[in-house]
């Protein structure tokens, strides 16, 4: 499998040095870290809103950082949690006395680092950290057989919507009520035409055939719930959309996210999403807004991924408060 | 040279075994971690115990004890994943039980620091299809035997090894509970661990250094 | 070669259809058209800007319509440009009386249909039609012996700068003089890892070994100007900017685009823009905004481009002036 | 049936039997784009074709110039890309040539104008691996077997696609300095041109149409 890259074991250290050469009036690295913080970070007076988590799904996370969103991003290893001394520097860094927000992924990994970073963050004089744990995918089971269920494109929604209330002064206990409701409120669901490549692997990480397709994959190249075979378009986006539907019962105005895992062109995920916005109708919802492309992927894997978030008014306006984050363009 | 000194050497001595031993295993821990996670175990593992090795050569001189809290804290802080804290963790933590070296007793006492830091980190019962099913029996057999059957260290180690074997094994008939691999459900089952592997592997190593750097001797009680 | 769609000859049809349930604040689609327009067009007193070429290079043309960039945006069929009675159609819509300027990019299908439509455009009551042809492609040698160099991601540039200027009410004069100042000082250049699929034909377009990479190819899976053994992203950067920037021949400030052909994961992007800003720095340029990202792809090709506008304060405050478009984020 | 019903009898034939053909070559032709374009001729062409035969269904009252020139606008509304303007505008502008219907004289007429508008459209000059290669040597050697030679129509359309198919097979060895080949310099040496390729199917297709549609007596002057 062909790549753009040098030596597969540094890039993601090459990537965030490109990352902040990309954008450096906003961003810049932490020293010997894989952390990207905003250039004015700690923001004196203001909560700080991080996430992290392991790479290969750029835009995520780095892509979000910026005034109005995350002032924070850590990068661990393609598909591996940062590690917690690296979070605990960008917790620190990101913390302008009023405490700080980490977003994080449900991933055992994230979550046990991210743990153990609060404590050491807070060894180190931060005041105040506080945790929420993302689990939008609809897919898995939440039960006592599962991890509880994993976190995806639901949380760039959770950053948008605690980095903009962050950035108006909101205290800690406001901006953890945020993004707690953004949690409560939202869903998605992926699936895979492909397995996605690794770097240091070079190989598919699972194979799958010519009129196969997972449904319910996550964003590491995990299989996913169920194998089918290939269906069109059309019936992707229904199940997809029902399932969310089903999980988060929205009722008025909705935000959707049709997401695209890295491999798929942007013309498949408006065919895709032709078919979500059809059916969002004909539940009586009214879709506020709608973000097509490429936000949370898994490398080079074709597929595609459904979010759906039950809006209210705060949310709303908190979705379309400006940002300069890169990777997030307001209504 | 004294049995500080022969301890200092075997435990340098292991963890470059273990190097070795994860290096040679790195494709094929991520194999597995690829039918039922995300292909990084091996990869994970490996880098961990890269920067392991660059820096023990700058330690030369700690215990035992600071030896394998800095095996730990490296871990910690070049693992990432679930991989990371959990070796890592369980590491530095149950370092505390070898500040009087390795005995009989300090070594059991280890053990079971180690299980019972692993379980609190990660919250997987035995039978989730984790680490902890290699763990367990690793540690319950030393610990019996040890204390129980009175075998000499080499000997209960190698009951050990045998034990986390039949739980690595036993990791592939059952579903995962824990873990990325838990939300394959059933289609986990068939599947073995790669925690439990890499477990095994590392023990594999402690055993195969135990037999050329430990004898009863050097663990008697001082 | 699997892909998110129902039947393939239905796709572009679809696909409009989605982006325009994407975006049902900003756009509309002309009546058995395959054409979006700003929602509120035609803007009296406005000079229109629209654009158009074949489909499969999503978020082009379609995610730059929207005020102070596109007034409209025509897709053809699948690496086909669309016929010149949609061209006519596009033209109409978006005439608020002081006249419309086409953004071509230089493809013979193209220029000839849009110079037709032109001309049916004139016929129907449009009283100005103004055209400039965007040919920004390095690779092309520029001789007799070609049809002129192709256009390609530095069109995008053209569209918010003229876009820009004619939201400000600047006369059709000036809107092709910024069009062609935007067009005379930016050159791109593209490789490819491997070859797109398109939907009809469901193979690659052209075959390509494990360790070959296509240089200087354009956006339509055509074969590159020359097939090389495969090396490392940095020697690939160096290759694109270098050629890029002897033709450009930039001195100051500089706009920079690193766009994925579309199956390339942003990570690697972000690889390349590391080397790509070294050697800007290094040879004494100053990037003043960069831009990472899928922007005007080739399906789900895997691969890069690299695209270098030479800058005036001009220019740099066109291209900062806000637009609606969803697929262009300002500075 | 009079000479203007048989007439317009033998033009749907003929549209009927070139989208038939054009079909059939849809995947060929595709294949050759592949080579030095980008993959998507001979879904344009059978794109415009299938359209033009729903088109004709409306109009089978239309004569014969009528008729034609419907097709070239039904192509230039459907096929897009290059060959679009440069098939359908060149058979719209040609179409005016059989106002009075098909003679010796008015094909010729036909021809030529055909070639014209071909290349004024398209700017390309013989030698540069387009369908003017094709095109050219047809119009000239059926306006040649016309004048010069007084053959019969179908004698002298059998002697034109034979001129095409050389053509065609001229293009394979130049190098081509218009249209997206172009861009691929020396690479394209070697790659038959698509749009010369279509050329000749569409004019293979003509001639079968002739063999069964047209004698000399449907086409003598009235
Ligand atoms: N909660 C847990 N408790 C114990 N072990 C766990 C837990 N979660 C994961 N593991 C172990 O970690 C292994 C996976 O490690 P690794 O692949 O490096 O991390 P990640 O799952 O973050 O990619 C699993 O095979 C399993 O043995
Ligand atoms: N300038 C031109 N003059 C004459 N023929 C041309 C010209 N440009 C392209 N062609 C013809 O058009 C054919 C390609 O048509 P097609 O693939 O349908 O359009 P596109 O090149 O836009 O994809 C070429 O094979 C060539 O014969
Ligand atoms: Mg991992
Ligand atoms: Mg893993
Ligand atoms: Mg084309
Ligand atoms: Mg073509």
């Amino acid at each position: 499998m062909k790549k753009l890259l040098n030596d597969p074991s540094e890039m993601v250290d090459e990537m965030v040095d490109g990352i902040v050469a990309a954008y450096p009036d906003h961003t810049r690295r932490l020293d010997d870290t894989n952390v990207i913080v905003r250039n004015d970070a700690p923001v004196s007076g203001k909560v700080g809103v991080v996430s992290g988590g392991g790479s290969g799904h750029e835009p995520t996370h780095a892509g979000f950082v910026g005034e109005g969103m995350l002032d924070g991003a850590a990068a661990g290893e393609v598909f591996t949690s940062p590690t917690a001394d690296e979070l605990s520097e960008m917790i620190q860094a990101c913390d302008g006395g009023a405490g700080v927000l980490c977003v994080v992924k449900n991933y055992e990994g994230d979550v046990m680092n991210f743990d153990t970073a609060a404590e050491m963050a807070e060894l180190s004089g931060v005041d105040t950290v506080e945790q929420v744990v993302v689990n939008d995918d609809v897919a898995v089971e939440d039960s006592t057989y599962t991890s509880g269920r994993r976190g995806v494109q639901g949380t760039i929604f959770v950053h948008k919507c605690a980095g903009a209330l962050a950035e108006r002064g909101a205290d800690i206990e406001e901006v953890v009520r945020v993004a707690e409701k953004v949690i409560d409120n939202v869903g998605s669901m992926g699936m895979a035409l492909t397995s996605c490549v690794t770097p240091e692997k070079g190989e598919p990480t699972f194979d799958i055939d010519d009129d196969e397709i997972e449904i319910g994959i996550g964003i590491h190249g995990e299989p996913g719930v169920e194998r089918t075979e290939l269906v069109e378009a059309d019936a992707i986006a229904e199940r997809l959309t029902n399932e969310v539907l089903d999980d988060v019962q929205p009722s008025g105005e909705v935000a959707v996210m049709v997401n695209g895992m890295g491999g798929t062109p942007q013309s498949e995920l408006f065919v895709v999403n032709r078919t979500v916005q059809e059916l969002l109708v004909d539940n009586g919802l009214a879709p506020w807004n709608t973000w097509v492309g490429n936000y949370m992927t898994s490398l080079d894997m074709a597929g595609c991924s459904v979010t759906i978030l039950d809006l209210d008014e705060e949310l709303m306006e908190l979705l379309d408060s400006p940002t300069t984050a890169p990777a997030f363009k307001t209504k | 040279m004294d049995r500080a000194d022969r301890q200092h050497d075997a435990v340098l001595a292991a963890i470059r075994n273990v190097a070795a031993r994860l290096a040679e295993e790195k494709d094929y821990l991520t194999e597995l971690d690829s039918a039922i996670g995300d292909a990084d175990h091996g990869t994970n593992m490996n880098r961990g115990f890269e920067a392991v090795l660059e820096n023990i050569e700058t330690k030369q001189d700690d215990d035992v004890a600071d030896i394998v809290k800095d095996v730990g804290m490296t871990l910690i802080s070049e693992v990432g994943g679930a991989a990371g804290p959990l070796y890592g963790g369980s590491m530095l933590h149950a370092s505390e039980q070898l500040e009087d070296g390795l005995t009989r007793e300090s070594t059991v006492a280890f053990g079971e620091a180690y299980l019972e830091k692993l379980r609190d980190r990660g919250g997987a019962s035995l039978g989730d299809k984790t680490m902890v099913d290699a763990v367990t029996p690793a540690v319950h057999t030393y610990k019996k035997s040890i204390e129980e059957d009175d075998l000499p260290p080499q000997e209960a180690l190698a009951k050990a090894v045998d034990a986390a074997r039949r739980g690595v094994e036993f990791t592939v008939p059952i579903r995962a509970n824990k873990g990325r691999a838990s939300y394959l459900g059933w289609r986990s089952v068939g599947h073995r661990d790669p925690g439990a592997t890499s477990t095994l592997f590392m023990l594999e190593a402690l055993l195969e250094t135990a037999e050329h750097h430990l004898d009863e001797e050097v663990m008697e009680e001082s």
